[in-house]
């Protein structure tokens, strides 16, 4: 039987991403766990209007940050270099130093692009729960600060909280070490970071792995991710150069 | 000795390195640690050999020590700075929902942090500079607001002599009532609390020659002796 | 065949076992699938064998097939009746954090749950009769609340021949506006909504023998021809 | 250096516990994932006027729910027949049938405790909450039933929800295969449960292991509990009967 799941090419696995589509892209920041295939193919889909989803963004082709140093850093600069981006939600948007100038700062200074900047622990629960039932949760961080303007304030047990809303999106791109045939992800390291979450907070979530296994080849104790959370999977070539 | 020299000090202020390594003495032997980007990632460099850290990333990491030299290291294990941790066998992996329960639950012991301003209540604002109009969050304001223990390593004015420890913060606030201790390059403050919300500024220590008259001339807040 | 035979039946009832073959028939290939306790865990018997379902389970558990018999098996590897699965090289375990992340967030396909009472626009009652004052709600409501397609099997009238598909539930309420086929043991009724709450029952099959008429005598709400 | 989390005896490590404490029980319900010789323990302590906190609870002495045939089962039961509990707060309190009547149902009956039932998903979430900081948020499960009474009602994206708390305790026992000696946990299949989500909970987290290794001895990528969490540790006797 044909399984649904498996696609042989980035680009097909991403083809219905449309103009006005809102995307989740996971890691940290750098290159572990950044599904940079997917990225790269979205960047030649050419859709436009995205709402980009994403943590540490754009800062690597600037600094280096989280990359190797025998090979020239992708990030979610290509989308701006682009013009693909409409607003841009993640925590870390800029590096300390303002010299290169970043796409991301580029774009927002011209004005071509919204950038909402929301504290990483509240960005992550913030996707979570949308992959979860809860439609919205209280945080302590942020209050007293911009991040609480125009947030429902609240105390519980004599101390400040702010009301945060779940956070969905059309498609999440994701980054894996293995996958088997249904789907279930195994991460290596810290390149788990945001896509667990990501992996359940869309309506279609798109798995690049190194490697596609069996069912059962994966030690179930090391699935970071179950299969149902997972709509398609893309193996790379091997030898990619990218981590 | 740091680079900066200002006419009226009466004596050289310390280095980024010997900040570091003064914050580094408030770090107790196995305490969960996170240290931000900037002065606070040096502490490491300066622990005394009997003292043992697990330091925590924001990343999903805990336990590392040795950092890579630039260049080697795996991309797969990544500290928030994005740097290459040793893989050590005491490590541990987790993603960012768990890194964060970790954070706000209030877990980690300490996080020292740098700091763009420090006010006499102490809140912390550390990062956005206002004439650049964006800035980013990343850990900062979970680790300031949910740590009990906030230690900010900075120098103690900005290059052009201007405090940065001050009665109100006047840069986006990262955290409110959230600063513990000040170690800067001419003095160790504790921010003691009267209240959850006031606090009064308690010197510590001085660089050498530094006088608490020397030091009030160069915070824009009231300074008291311990 | 039942145990159950009332006099005004025009043929006899089916047992548990055919209310699990029939309702597993709604079990698409390659779907996940959560069973409740006692009729829907007979589900898993009577699949097609060209028919593969995911089956969850709250305790952690995903993918699972066959169950030890009783006696046999390992307590690690445990589903939410208490039963001990096989262990099949596709298993995945998690805790119960993920697992109602999952099912609250509405990733389990569909469910298979047991029912006191049923009412006319969806509703279900499956956890606690009013007589006994104390009850067992478990993962019930939120399967029943979150699962896009909540199938109930159970008998349908009580022991004593009282309508368990009524106008509104008289039992302590599972889940509201929840339910989208009833399979008994003379009917197969959809619940048919058209808003969010307004349904009406549509019968869809009966049992050998049974006729609209007499399936309307034992059911306590109306219910309409397809 | 001595190692502050290690102790050598089950009664030593919850010796702290006094009348009127809050107590969270790990597993699911059944043997698997159950700390039984903290709780055993814990009866042999004696503390009274306990909040005992767990999921499916007291059902299995009755009907042998999740334990192996050949050995007599433990449950939270053992608490309510020695007079120890003010309240409990569970999902699955009772079996479905009615005889023979369990020690819950026995203390319930004759008011001599308190039974607080909440839904499963619920009941975890407010315990993940109590351990990461989020005194409360939003969940559907519940709405329109008796759980619902009492609770603040909100409508997000035009569906109803109720505003749920989070639920800490003094102590939690929790049971794992494996710690290490800094109490990284590594669980086994569905013994997981809600011993990841207790441990975060407490004041004081107490572990059950099978066997305590050195640090790296447990594979990084399945630890299911990091050792911040974990305050003491204690191992079982080798050869222990019970699973």
């Amino acid at each position: 039987m044909k399984n649904e799941k498996l696609y042989n090419s980035f680009l097909d696995s991403i083809k219905d991403i449309k103009n006005g589509s809102s995307i989740m892209i996971g890691g940290f920041g750098g290159s572990g766990g950044q599904p940079t295939r997917l990225m790269l193919a979205l960047r030649d889909l050419g859709p436009k209007n995205l709402t980009i989803i994403s943590n540490v963004a754009g800062i690597s082709t600037t600094t280096g940050y989280g990359w190797p140093e025998n090979i020239t850093p992708i990030d979610q600069g290509i989308f701006f270099e682009a013009g693909q981006v409409k607003k841009i939600i993640c925590s870390f948007p800029v590096p300390g130093t303002t010299k290169p100038i970043s796409e991301i700062e580029k774009s927002w200074k011209t004005g071509n692009c919204e950038v909402e900047i929301i504290p990483q622990g509240t960005l992550v629960e913030k996707i979570r729960c949308a992959g979860s039932g809860i439609p919205a949760f209280y945080t302590s961080t942020g209050v007293g600060t911009i991040v609480s303007q125009n947030k429902e304030h609240r105390i519980f047990n004599g101390r400040k909280y702010i009301l945060e809303k779940a956070l969905p999106a059309d498609f999440s791109l994701i980054r894996a070490n293995k996958s088997d045939t249904f789907g279930n992800l195994e991460y290596i390291g810290t390149s788990r970071a945001f896509n667990p979450a990501m992996a359940t907070a869309s309506k279609i979530t798109i798995a690049e792995v190194n490697e596609i296994v069996e069912l059962g080849e994966i030690d179930p104790e090391k699935i970071g991710t179950p299969g149902v959370y997972v709509n398609r999977i893309v193996k790379r070539k091997p030898g990619d150069p990218y981590p | 000795m740091s680079d900066l020299s200002f006419e009226n000090d009466p004596a050289p202020r310390l280095s980024r390195e010997d900040i570091a390594r003064r914050a580094a003495k408030f770090l107790p032997n196995n305490s969960i640690v996170n240290l931000g980007i900037g002065i606070p990632s040096l502490c490491a460099n300066y622990l005394p050999t009997d003292i043992d850290i697990y330091y925590q990333a924001e990343t999903g990491l805990l336990g590392f020590k040795e950092l890579y030299p630039k260049g080697k290291g795996d991309p797969n294990i990544m500290d928030a700075s994005g740097n290459f941790p040793v893989n050590i066998p005491r490590l541990v992996f987790f993603d960012s929902i768990e890194s964060f329960n970790m954070i706000r639950g209030g877990h980690i012991d300490i996080t020292v942090l740098g700091g763009l301003q420090v006010s006499g209540n102490g809140d912390l604002s550390n990062w956005m500079i206002p004439s650049r109009g964006i800035g980013s969050i990343g850990g900062a304001m979970d680790l300031a607001e949910n740590t009990p223990n906030v230690i900010i390593a900075m120098e103690h004015t900005t290059t052009k002599n201007i405090p940065k420890i001050v009665e109100k913060c006047t840069y986006p606030l990262t955290s409110k009532n959230c600063v513990n201790l000040i170690v800067t390059d001419v003095a160790i403050i504790e921010v003691k609390y009267n209240s959850d919300i006031n606090a009064k500024l308690i010197l510590r220590e001085t660089a050498p020659h530094w006088k608490i008259e020397d030091i009030q001339k160069i915070t824009n807040t009231e300074i008291f002796e311990k």
